[in-house]
Order: structure tokens, then C-alpha cells, then sequence
């Protein structure tokens, strides 16, 4: 199954510090929500392994995670792949960030993602509401942990 | 298939259960009826360390006209209600109705009513129901008990507001009044499917012969049943008519947000909603004796 | 019906609704089917599945599942490698497929890896914990765009295309002259989608190689032990007098069951490897996702008439998806089964059809699914393209098809496709259902219907099939003919044993065959125990698919009786005292030519041959392999009446008549019951099922929540009839039927739905026709409208 | 965990994994194989056993564990006084089965409905019927055995003669 979203947040810091956050993949892994555990293996490369739960269907998906920043520095690339659960998911998302001119930076993100396997066929119906909420958290706690980390 | 391994208790008494939760919060899940959780757990989607298995709790397992209210504990089962005399009176038609259709006859010998609320399957018949009977739900922990308006108990797909530690104790259903009837209808692909579309309807008239009130929910048509306020607004104060109950159904049919699959295109499953909206009406008129609506 | 009658002492046994003998224990849950069986020391296997659909395999890690408690050994393609069975032959031998995933993996849910456990739990845990890493290619699902080869599914063949192979039978030019020159003519596709046979019991086996012996045992679910027993020798090299299989009670099979599975060669190697017994069953994920899927033609049907309607030539296009293998189940010399059927029960002057077959991502198959190679296919092009042309020609559907049937003085007939029919009456069968259903009445309440606006339709398929694979100068798989072979031993009180090549999956053979012996030697059936699915003790025969059992085996049987008969005749004639010439078998019993008192019954027979039998060999037993002259030929006429719902799509079929023609009947309670379970399975396939995959590449159908079987509720009541027109060369007359229903009915049921939806303008919805389906194709109607 | 557990009359007293499911229970713990097993998704009813009389189950969709202290029927325990019970005499003379796999299931559903419907309609029957699948038959032939079995169980026992 396809699922496609995308969002946008209004970050209170400069766009120069959202962009160097945002570079550090343990800032970003730590965004992640409900993460059991980290490993950033190089500057734009790390595991993170997340535990996944709607009603019944528990689990812990591991996921492999690339950071692609744009060399205009105006756009961050994300592919997520990993699996658990009997499933596996590929997720690309990308992030587009402006100065607003007032040290405030708005981050306009985008995701598609596939699911595969006995998640998608047994309980696809409840995968898209539970990936749009790992997602939409990501982001907002970027925005919120950016904002507070001092720069 | 063969599920993980998990470690299994058995309580005989309501507090017991409820200590055993405490003890083992998230990692725990209570087994009534099993016959959502023990498919997941066959394919491994569910693996819960542990099982706290209510079935053995006799208290538990009672279905009770008390106060105005049909009253069933988290044990009594969709088959025991099928043929329990309150069902056979014809005082709850709308029940009557889902009892007769929920997942296939043999599963409905083990699962259970409140258990179909706590699972809040998307498409699942009881919450619909429970929503347009304008039900609640008793939830105890080791804070108390509270009775929850079902609207607050279905918080989203999968998800109710039962928290760690706490068991749905009991579903209640408002005895319906007179001048008052409703009806469920769905549809499905094959008996024991999941619904492609679910509606429930129940209206009380007026003295003179207008309709007091009504609620009107939908099921397999969101992330969540839900009630369609707009559909019982075009409905309340109007005449049983052709007109009021098209524009109940154009209501229900734009308020609907499936998701697309096997079962069908979006538009198909919007158009389904509001076709058994109007039918589960002309239905629940008809068990009023108004049965020439024009 | 009677069907309770028991046949008196054996006379006429054939044709009474005799019980079945294999009821006492399936009543009694005494059947033993392959999960039932249990060896000391048995171990447990499962199956690691791949979640993607086109993908390299980067590196597979088996530690962290062999560290699980329980688990003994985690096979791999590289350790069959090791062992020469990576890859093995596709059934019919033209191409060769993977055992385990073999580099990368071709279809979602295939086989990677293999966890040997001491339990079903442990084999279970070990699954969840073998790491697969994948690196994900495009998977191309839909064979028109695989035409294209721009992705490759098969790197490891020769010739780097999708493309399998071209075959046509008939006259290319003078058919689409024929067409182009006619009247009125007809171009529609139609799409046969993909199937599944889904029986309720899965496949499975356990191994069991003895270690001292050098015997390999396996207990399979197998509808062809002996086919399996010598490929098993072929790939493995094991002596095949090595190697016993066992085909015990079948939980259904049609068709499913006929191919080589990779949990079955995974579980002998791992039997060999440990030494232990290994059983293997399957999931029912694991049954519909990588065993034999059934169907997926896309069929362009061209038909010429002239204004009168007399139909002037046929022409049929065919694309099919065989997925990742082709390992289609037909045999080697037709590529294409019989799909040269498509001409059906019409007599057209001129006929082409060609195929072109393609890989893709998708699993692969191509199993006679209740159906005699690929004859479903043909006959639902022929039978809704009869219907188009109905239409175009404005008129009657039944006058149509009583004008252009093959006549009764025709038969013997050539079809312009290369077949020989061998007998029918198509007129007055279908007259026969017409009377029967009421056909004037009901278009009578289909006017007025339609005058008020509600929709209701009337479906008619009058199918021929061809059955009986088959006659060995054309028919063989891998080489070996499809004769088929029965055994018979009389013992001396008049019981007997009677072996066949076959394999019962519900048929009922132990009661048909019994009663065939026991019509041609006056015995009682009920003394007379059939035996099948042990190679060790039954002759070789290809085993049971394709309606071939009876028209084969059922042959074999009559032969067979008729040596032991013969055999008997000579001791009779030692035992009265009477020249042989004078000895003949009257009324079940031989009898002096003109002495009437002087009789002796086969039960004295079968005494005196093992007390007394003269200068004759003692004994009473034969043995005969048989190599039908011809296919058989049963049809039959449907007529099916459906109502549908214009708001919500749904269809609701109000009645169902079939009169079916299988020549001679053995058992018609048998063959009642036979018909009722195909028109349901052709009644799921009209309007529930199919194996659907999205542009992922994602199988949609992976259990029965999502592929669909029709339960009780929804099946309709099933009406039923017959007329008989028996085979001329067939030893007792049999044509065979357990296909015909599956065959027949979905062309009934779309037919009545599309005859249903006419009046909107709608020609054509491709099956299942589900409420979806129905309710956009109205609303697209009535939108141009 | 240890379990007792009562099938066709017996009392077993066992060890189980509470993972166990009671099909696997009835199979393999103790050797009963006339239960099947057909699907991962309790839609298919090969599996349905009787349980405390009454009550039909779907032996694949509960835990050996929770059967503890119950009663089971199966198919093996059907037999009334070495006798076939009604319903399995009118499966074999109504040819309701073929391949016999559904069969134990569809025979344990039909019991424990003829208990709270002896004289159904063949609506109700075919309704009653829809948890468990056949492949074979059709269901034709099953309703027709049900409603036979139906008529056996409502005749009224035969008085016994009086001896003059």
C-alpha cells in the first residue's frame, strides 16, 4: 500500500540553526518518536529502532536512516527503510526550509511511503493513521527541540 | 502460524484482574473473547508478554435490564445476547439487528460486546451501534471507576480510552423509550468479512408524529465510527418524509471518509453510507408502523 | 433421488446412487490426511517469505534463529546448491525454477529460507529471526508492460526477455478474412483473472529418509504420486525403486496439488541432511501466495456472423501471465492446454487462435484449476463472445447459439482447431433447460421488469469441454504418456482389491471405481476395497486432474474387469464341463449357450480358481494400462437468473439450472454432488475471487479474509439435471464431469448479470464482478446518459 | 501450565505452553486428528468443536489454556451409544461431504444449532452455517443433511411395546 502526507511547521530559531540541526543525526533520531535506541553510524547515516503500537498490533520496527541535505542548504532528503513485524516500510521525505527573515524558519515537509507484508494486508487500515503520527511528531519535535536547544 | 510466546493469568475476580494489569502495564493485554487478538497474535502482529484472561470471571459475564439501561458485562458474549430474552423482546430492534450480523455465527459463540468496543475495529459493528444507542462504558482502574459516554470511549482506529491497567468493565445501553426504534444495516463482501460500509439509525417521534430526535452513525467510514450530526439536525422536527430522509442520507454520504481497498473505490463506500442511512430509516420507521413515507 | 439404494448383490452396479464407502471414516474423523501423520523423532519445518516482490538478495543471517532454542538448521538456496536442487524443472520441463530464492527474489512471498525445528513453535520463533537484507528492484506486474522487457524478471535465462513462447493453432488469414467479410462482426477482451484453487486442506508433507535403508518416504499431498515419485527421482538422483510416496486422504486438491513445491523438496533435504522425519504444511497464506495460481488470460474474442446470424469465423488473442516460472501445468506438447476448445459447442467454418506467454513478478502457476488444461479459459471467451454477438445481432442469446451448434448427425466432429468430438445432442440439451427453467416466462417478467426499471438478467454458457488426457501419440508430461492403469485381484471368496494410477480428493473413487468392477464381474462393490496414492502398491498411472480419471483410469478399470472376466470364463468352462465357445456371460453370470439352468455366478468362479481351476493358470487377477483412442467430450447447457440492485450494485442470483451431458453416469448422487461444488467455485470466481496484485507488486489476496470463499449464505440453491449421450469409444460409455460446473458457470453468471445491465448500455465488466465493480459501471452508464 | 481438560468423556490432565492453541491441543497433545486446521484467520470453521454441549468453537481461535476446566466434543466423541449420531448418518446419506476435511467442523456447528433451533428453515440453517467453509460440496447437500438430522432429532422416541 501507498501512503502519501505532508505538513508544515513554524520553527522559532534561525534558519543557519535549524539547518545545522537537522545535519546531526542524532538531533533528528532523538525527534523520532517512541525510539527504543540509536546508532548514528557516520554524519548522514543511522539505525534507529522504534517501537510501533495500535491497539493490538505491538511491535519494534528497525529502520535505516539517510540524510541527504541539498547543497543549497535550502532542503533536507530522508529515505527511511527497515522493517519488523513481518512488514517492511520504505519512506522518502524531504523538507524544505525558508528564513522568514525573523530569526523564526518555516519547514514545509513532505512524505510518501510503501508498506509491504502482514501489516499492510492484516491491518493496513490502521497503518496510515500510525505513520502520519510517527511522522507529523518528528517534525514537531524538531521544531520544538530546535527552538529550546540554545544556538 | 504459531504465536510467541507469552505468560498467561487467569484471575477469578475483577480485582485481580485489575492488580495483574497494574503489575504488568503496557506489556499486558486482557483476553476476553480472543477472536480479534488471537488472529494478530497468530501472525505475530500481536505479541503481549502477557495475557490476562477475564473469561473465568463469573461476575462479569451478566446481561441486565437495571435503571432504564441494558447493562452487559465485559464477558457476556455476542451469541448469548443473539438469543437472550431482552434481544427476543423486541425492545432493542437496532441491537437485535447487529447481533445477527456481527463477523459469522461460530465466532460470535466466543467473542464478546464490550471486547468489540475495546478492539474499535474501524469497521466494526458494536461501535457503531453503541454510538447511535447513545451507550457508555465502565472503565475501572486502580483510580476508580468511571462511566465513559461511548464518543469519549472511541478515541481513534484501534485505540479507546481504556489506559494501561484498566479493564472496560460493562457496556450500557439506554433502554429505548416509546415511539422510539432504530435499525443497523451493512454491508459486506461475504459473511464474516469486515464491513465495506456500516450504518446505524434510531429515531423517536413526537406525539404528533414528527421526529423528536434521532442519531444516526457510520462505521468503515473513517479511522473511527462516528456520529453524522447533520444528518439527525435534518432529521429532527421533520415529518417522516422522502425529503428528510435524502437529505440524512446526502449528510451521511458527504460526512464519510473511507479509505480505499479491496472492498471499493472512496466514492462507492460514500455512496454506500448514504444508501444504508436511508434505508436503516425507512427500516426504523417501519418498526414504528409508519411505513407510507412520502 | 434415492441416496440410500444399495445395489443388489452387484447387478447393475453402475448407475445407482450407492453410498460412499470412504464416508465411515471422514464421518468419524478416521480419515488421515498428511498433517495427521506423525513419525517418532519428527521434526518441524516453516518458511522464511520474501515481503518484497523484485529484489536482490544482499546477505541472508541465520544466527540470531539458529541461537533460538529449538531450531536445528536454517537451509538456505546456497546449501541446496550444495546439493544440486537450487533450481528444478517446471512441470512440463521447459523451463526450471528456484527451490529457494537464488540471487534475488521474483515474487512477493517467495520461499528464501527454510528453519528446521523440534517444534512447530520453535520452527515458528527460528522464521521471525532469519535476517533477509534486500536491495529493492522495479517489479513489473502487469504482462503488457512486461512485453516491453524493459525490467527483465528472468536474468538467469538465456534469452533476456519476458517473453516465453508463441503457439497457434488454425488458419491465421482465412479466419480474419472470414471476420473482416462478415456481416456483423464482434472484438471484445475479455479477461479470465487470476485464481486460485485454494483447497481447504493445504499442501504438505513429511519426509522421512531412512537413514540405513537409503528409502526416502514421503507422505504428500499429491494428486499424481507416481508423476512425483519419478521426478523426485530425476532431480535427486535417488534410485526410484528408493523412493515411496504416499498420497493418504486429500482435503481437496483441484489442481492445486498436481506441481513440485519448494516446502516439499526443502523438507526432504532437511530429512536427509538431519536423518529425522520433517513435516512441512503449509499456512494458508503460504497456499494462496506461492502455489499454483490458476487462469490470468487476457483474451481478445473476434467473431464474424452473417445478418441471420450464422456465425463465420473465430478468432482468439490470448496474453497470459505465467509470473516468475513457467510453470504452467499442461502437457509438454501444448503449451497452451487445450485452449483450442475455444470453438465450443458451434460449428464455425474457420477458426484461429494464438497465445503469447510472459513472466512477471508475480508467483507462478498456471494449474488446471478444476479444469482440463486451460478449457475454463476457452470456454468462457466462447460462451461470452456468443453473447456479444447476440447482441449485436438483436437477438436471442439461445436462438443464437441453437443456430450455430454443432449437430447431433455431425458428431463425429472435426473442429476447425484440430479436435474430434465424440458425441452430443446440443439441441435438444439446451431445449431440455430452457423447458426446465421456464426460459419464455422469464423473459416475459424480464419485459416487464425492465418497463418499471429494475434490472434483471438471464445468462445462458452451453460449453463443451474436452477431457481425458490423453491419447499418448499427442498427450505426455516430460515424456511419460498419459495412459492410466488399474489393478484388480480377485480374492477366493469373490472380494477383491482393485488398484487405479488415480487419486481421489474428495471424488469418491473407492465407491466409482468398486462399482465399475463390480458391474463388469457381477460382484458386490461392497467387497470390492480400492486402493490409490500408494506407489508402492498401485500401478503407474499420471494420478487425478483434469477430468482424466474417469475417461482414463475409469477405462483402465473396465479393461482390466474384462481380463479377469475373460480369465474366469475359461475356468467356468472347466467347472461345467462345457467347451469354451459354449461359455458366455449372461445377466452377471456365465451360462451354457442354450442350458439357461446351467450358470455359474463369478463368486464360484473366484473359488474354484485358487481350489479348481483345471488346466487353467490359478488366480484371478489382471492388470491394464490404458491409451484412450480420444479425448471425451461432456457439455452442457446453464441457465442462470440474476437480479441486481442498481444502488448498491449487488447481485443477487435468484436461480441456477445446470443439465449436464457426461455420457454414462456411475453414480448420480456422486455426480450431483460433483456439480454442485464446481458451480460454487464458479459462482466465487464470478463474483468474489481473484488473486489481484498492485503496482507494487503486492499480493492483495494473501488469506481468506481478503480472498474470498462464498459460505452457505451466499451460494445459491443449485437446481440440476441431465441428459446422457454416451462416449462411443469408451469401454462403459463415461465422458467424466468434475470439471464441467467450474467450466461452465462463470460464462452463465456474467452473461446474466451483463444481460442484466443492458438496458444501461453496458457490454462488458471484467470478474469478480463485485458491488464496486457494478455500482461505478452504472454510474458511468447512466452518467453519459 | 498445567490444564485439565474433559474431551469425549475423558479427563486429561496436561502441561501446556499457554501458546498452544486448543486445535494444536486436540491434534497433537492428545492425538484427536479429526479437527482440522485451514486457515490463520478463523474464517474457515475445519477447526469448530463442541464445547460444555452447547457451545460451538473455533478450536484455532482459542488458547488450550482457556479450555481449561471445559468440556469438548469432536468428531471422534460424536457417536452416541457406538451408534452415529444423527448428524453424521445424514451427512453420509445426504452425501453432504466429499472430501471430508470441513466435515468434522460443519458437523460440530450443527449440533450445537440444532440445540437452540430444532426445526430451522433452510435460510436458517444456510445462516447458521456461514463460519464454516467447503469447497466441495456446494452446501447443498449439507443443508439437505441438517434438515435431515433436524427431522431425526424431533421425532419423538418410540414407545415402547407393551408387553400384553
Amino acid at each position: 500500500m501507498n501512503l502519501e502526507w505532508k505538513g508544515h511547521e513554524e520553527v522559532g530559531a534561525a534558519k543557519d540553526r535549524l539547518w545545522a540541526f537537522i545535519n546531526d543525526p542524532l538531533n533528528v533520531a532523538n525527534c523520532v518518536p517512541d525510539l527504543v535506541e540509536a546508532t548514528v553510524q557516520d554524519p548522514h547515516h543511522f539505525e534507529a529502532i522504534v517501537s510501533v503500537g495500535v491497539g493490538p498490533v505491538k511491535g519494534k520496527l528497525k529502520l535505516k536512516i539517510e540524510l541527504d541535505p541539498q547543497a543549497d542548504g535550502n532542503r533536507m532528503n530522508m529515505k527511511i527503510s527497515g522493517g519488523g513485524l513481518g512488514s517492511v516500510v520504505d519512506l522518502l521525505a524531504g523538507a524544505d526550509i525558508k528564513d522568514n527573515g525573523d530569526s523564526t524558519t518555516s519547514l514545509d515537509w513532505s512524505g510518501t511511503a510503501t508498506m509491504r507484508g502482514a501489516i499492510a494486508t492484516v491491518a493496513g487500515r490502521v497503518i496510515d493513521a500510525q505513520a502520519l503520527r510517527v511522522i507529523t511528531t518528528t517534525f514537531a519535535n524538531v521544531r520544538e527541540k530546535c527552538a529550546s536547544s540554545s544556538g | 502460524m504459531f504465536p510467541a510466546a507469552f505468560d498467561y493469568l487467569c484471575p477469578r475476580s475483577t480485582d485481580e484482574a485489575l492488580a495483574a494489569l497494574a503489575e504488568h502495564g503496557s506489556d499486558a493485554r486482557v483476553l476476553a473473547g480472543g477472536q480479534s487478538l488471537i488472529p494478530a497474535m497468530r501472525f505475530r502482529l500481536a505479541k503481549p508478554a502477557v495475557l490476562v484472561d477475564i473469561n473465568r470471571i463469573a461476575e462479569l459475564s451478566y446481561i441486565r435490564e437495571i435503571g432504564g439501561e441494558l447493562r452487559l458485562g465485559a464477558g457476556a458474549r455476542d451469541h448469548g445476547l443473539e438469543v437472550s430474552p431482552e434481544m427476543r423482546s423486541g425492545r432493542y430492534p437496532m441491537l437485535a439487528d447487529v447481533c445477527a450480523v456481527v463477523a459469522d455465527p461460530v465466532v460470535r459463540q466466543m467473542g464478546t460486546v464490550v471486547g468489540s468496543l475495546c478492539h474499535n475495529d474501524p469497521s466494526g459493528d458494536w461501535p457503531v451501534a453503541a454510538l447511535a444507542g447513545n451507550a457508555s462504558v465502565v472503565v475501572r482502574g486502580k483510580g476508580g471507576e468511571r462511566v465513559v459516554p461511548i464518543g469519549e470511549f472511541l478515541v481513534d482506529s484501534y485505540t479507546t480510552a481504556v489506559a494501561d491497567g484498566e479493564i472496560a468493565l460493562e457496556v450500557r445501553f439506554p433502554t429505548p423509550g416509546p415511539r422510539t426504534a432504530g435499525a443497523y444495516l451493512k454491508i459486506e463482501r461475504k459473511v464474516g468479512d469486515f464491513a465495506t460500509a456500516a450504518a446505524a439509525a434510531r429515531v423517536t417521534l413526537a406525539e404528533d408524529g414528527t421526529v423528536a430526535s434521532a442519531s444516526i452513525a457510520l462505521g468503515a467510514a473513517g479511522p473511527c465510527g462516528f456520529r453524522v450530526a447533520e444528518a439527525e439536525r435534518a432529521l429532527t422536527g421533520a415529518k417522516p418524509s422522502n425529503a428528510a430522509i435524502a437529505a440524512a442520507a446526502d449528510a451521511a454520504r458527504s460526512a464519510a471518509d473511507p479509505m480505499a481497498d479491496t472492498r471499493g473505490t472512496v466514492a462507492f463506500k460514500k455512496q454506500m453510507a448514504g444508501v444504508l442511512v436511508e434505508r436503516a430509516l425507512r427500516k426504523a420507521f417501519a418498526r414504528l408502523g409508519v411505513e407510507d413515507i412520502r | 433421488m434415492s441416496t440410500t439404494e444399495a445395489p443388489s448383490n452387484g447387478r447393475h452396479a453402475m448407475g445407482k446412487s450407492m453410498k460412499r464407502k470412504e464416508d465411515a471414516r471422514f464421518i468419524s474423523g478416521r480419515g488421515r490426511y498428511v498433517d495427521d501423520i506423525v513419525l517418532p523423532n519428527m521434526l518441524y519445518m516453516a518458511i522464511v517469505h520474501s515481503a518484497y516482490p523484485h529484489a536482490k538478495i544482499t546477505k541472508i543471517d541465520k544466527a540470531a534463529a539458529l541461537a533460538t532454542p529449538g531450531v536445528l538448521a536454517v537451509i538456505t538456496a546456497e546449501d541446496l546448491a550444495g546439493v544440486g536442487l537450487a533450481w528444478i524443472p517446471t512441470f512440463h520441463g521447459y523451463d526450471k525454477q528456484m527451490v529457494l530464492a537464488v540471487g534475488k527474489v521474483l515474487y512477493q512471498y517467495q520461499e528464501v529460507a527454510a528453519v528446521v525445528a523440534t517444534s512447530r513453535a520453535a520452527a515458528a520463533d527460528g522464521v521471525e529471526l532469519v535476517e533477509v537484507e534486500y536491495e529493492q528492484l522495479q517489479p513489473v506486474v502487469d504482462p503488457f508492460v512486461a512485453k516491453t522487457d524493459a525490467t527483465l524478471v528472468r536474468e538467469d535465462r538465456e534469452n533476456k526477455t519476458n517473453h516465453i513462447y508463441h503457439w497457434e493453432v488454425g488458419k491465421r488469414d482465412e479466419a480474419t478474412a472470414a471476420i473482416q467479410g462478415s456481416d456483423v462482426k464482434i472484438n471484445e477482451r475479455v479477461y479470465f483473472q487470476r485464481c486460485h484453487p485454494a483447497p481447504l486442506e493445504p499442501c504438505g508433507i513429511v519426509a522421512d529418509m531412512n537413514p540405513e535403508t537409503g528409502c526416502l518416504t514421503l507422505y504428500m499431498t499429491s494428486q499424481a504420486p507416481h508423476a512425483h515419485r519419478t521426478v523426485v527421482s530425476l532431480v535427486t538422483g535417488i534410485p526410484e525403486d528408493k523412493i515411496h510416496v504416499i498420497s493418504p486422504d486429500l482435503g481437496g486438491g483441484f489442481g492445486n496439488k498436481v506441481p513440485v513445491y519448494a516446502g516439499y523438496v526443502c523438507a526432504a533435504v532437511a530429512s536427509i541432511v538431519t536423518g529425522h522425519p520433517v513435516k512441512w504444511i503449509e499456512t494458508r497464506t503460504e497456499n494462496l501466495t506461492t502455489t499454483g495460481f490458476a487462469r490470468d488470460y487476457h483474451m481478445d474474442v473476434e467473431i464474424g456472423a452473417t445478418k441471420e446470424g450464422q456465425v463465420t469465423g473465430l478468432k482468439v488473442t490470448t496474453v497470459a501471465d505465467h509470473g516468475a516460472f513457467d510453470a504452467a501445468a499442461d502437457p509438454t506438447k501444448y503449451p497452451a492446454g487445450m485452449f483450442g476448445i475455444c470453438t465450443g459447442s458451434y460449428d464455425f467454418p474457420i477458426a484461429f487462435t494464438e497465445l503469447d506467454a510472459y513472466f512477471t513478478n508475480k508467483a507462478p502457476g498456471g494449474v488446471a484449476y478444476r479444469c482440463s488444461f486451460r478449457v475454463t479459459e476457452a470456454s468462457y471467451a466462447i460462451e461470452r463472445g456468443m453473447d456479444m454477438l447476440a447482441l449485436a445481432l438483436g437477438q436471442d442469446p439461445a436462438d443464437v447459439r441453437m443456430k450455430n451448434f454443432v449437430k447431433k448427425e455431425q458428431f463425429p466432429y472435426a473442429s476447425p482447431l484440430g479436435f474430434v468430438y465424440d458425441s452430443g445432442d446440443y439441441h435438444t440439451t439446451l431445449q431440455k433447460a430452457l423447458d426446465k427453467i421456464g426460459y419464455k416466462e422469464l423473459r416475459a417478467e424480464q419485459a416487464e421488469k425492465r418497463a418499471r426499471g429494475e434490472l434483471m438478467g438471464i445468462g445462458l454458457s452451453t460449453f463443451t469441454e474436452v477431457v481425458g488426457a490423453g491419447p499418448s501419440k499427442h498427450f505426455d508430461i516430460m515424456g511419460i504418456k498419459m495412459f492410466d492403469s488399474a489393478e484388480i485381484r480377485i480374492h477366493p471368496t469373490g472380494a477383491g482389491i482393485v488398484r487405479a494410477g488415480t487419486k481421489s480428493q474428495g471424488q469418491g473413487h473407492e465407491t466409482t471405481w468398486a462399482q465399475i468392477v463390480a458391474e463388469e464381474l457381477g460382484l458386490d462393490p461392497q467387497n470390492l476395497l480400492v486402493e490409490e496414492g500408494d506407489t508402492d502398491t498401485a500401478p503407474y498411472g499420471l494420478g487425478t486432474y483434469a477430468s482424466r480419471s474417469t475417461p482414463v483410469a475409469g477405462a483402465a478399470l473396465a479393461m482390466a474387469a474384462r481380463r479377469v472376466r475373460e480369465k474366469a470364463r475359461n475356468i467356468a468352462a472347466h467347472v461345467m464341463e462345457a467347451p469354451l465357445d459354449d461359455v458366455e456371460w449372461v445377466d452377471y453370470k456365465f451360462q451354457v449357450k442354450g442350458v439357461p439352468e446351467k450358470t455359474v455366478t463369478m463368486k464360484e468362479i473366484a473359488f474354484a480358481a485358487y481350489t479348481n481351476p483345471g488346466p487353467n493358470e490359478p488366480g484371478l487377477e489382471a492388470t491394464y494400462y490404458y491409451d484412450p483412442p480420444n479425448l471425451t467430450f461432456p457439455y452442457g447447457a446453464y441457465i442462470a437468473v440474476v437480479d441486481v440492485d442498481k444502488e448498491t450494485g449487488e447481485t443477487n442470483v435468484r436461480r441456477f439450472l445446470a443439465i449436464d451431458d457426461c455420457g454414462t453416469v456411475i453414480n448420480p448422487m456422486i455426480v450431483e454432488g460433483q456439480i454442485h461444488g464446481g458451480l460454487t467455485e464458479g459462482f466465487a470466481i464470478a463474483f468474489m475471487q481473484e488473486i489481484a496484485y498492485d503496482a507494487e507488486g503486492n499480493n492483495l489476496q494473501p488469506n481468506f479474509t481478503e480472498y474470498l470463499v462464498p459460505t452457505s449464505l451466499e451460494s445459491p440453491h443449485w437446481e440440476t439435471d441431465s441428459t446422457c449421450n454416451p462416449s462411443p469409444h469408451h469401454p462403459i460409455g463415461a465422458k467424466g464431469v468434475g470439471e464441467s460446473p467450474n467450466v461452465g458457470s462463470p460464462a452463465a453468471f456474467v452473461n446474466a448479470v451483463m444481460d442484466a445491465l443492458q438496458p444501461l448500455g453496458i457490454k462488458s465488466i471484467d470478474m469478480p464482478l463485485t458491488r464496486d465493480k457494478v455500482w461505478r459501471a452504472i454510474q458511468e452508464a447512466t452518467a453519459k446518459t | 501450565m498445567n490444564v485439565s481438560i474433559t474431551v469425549n468423556g475423558t479427563k486429561y490432565e496436561r502441561d501446556v505452553e499457554p501458546r498452544v492453541l486448543l486445535a494444536y491441543f486436540l491434534r497433537e497433545t492428545l492425538g484427536l486428528t479429526g479437527t482440522h486446521v485451514g486457515c490463520d484467520t478463523s474464517s474457515c470453521g475445519v477447526c469448530v468443536v463442541l464445547m460444555d454441549g452447547t457451545t460451538a468453537v473455533k478450536s484455532c481461535t482459542m488458547f488450550a489454556v482457556m479450555a481449561d476446566g471445559h468440556e469438548f466434543t469432536t468428531i471422534e466423541g460424536m457417536k452416541v451409544g457406538g451408534k452415529l449420531h444423527p448428524i453424521q448418518q445424514a451427512f453420509t446419506d445426504q452425501h453432504g461431504l466429499q472430501c471430508g476435511y470441513c466435515t468434522p467442523g460443519m458437523m460440530a456447528t450443527a449440533i450445537a444449532f440444532l440445540k437452540t433451533n430444532p426445526d430451522p428453515s433452510e435460510a436458517e440453517i444456510r445462516d447458521a452455517l456461514s463460519g464454516n467453509l467447503c469447497r466441495c460440496t456446494g452446501y447443498n447437500n449439507i443443508v439437505k443433511a441438517v434438515q435431515q438430522a433436524a427431522a431425526e432429532l424431533s421425532a419423538p422416541a418410540p414407545e415402547p411395546v407393551a408387553a400384553s
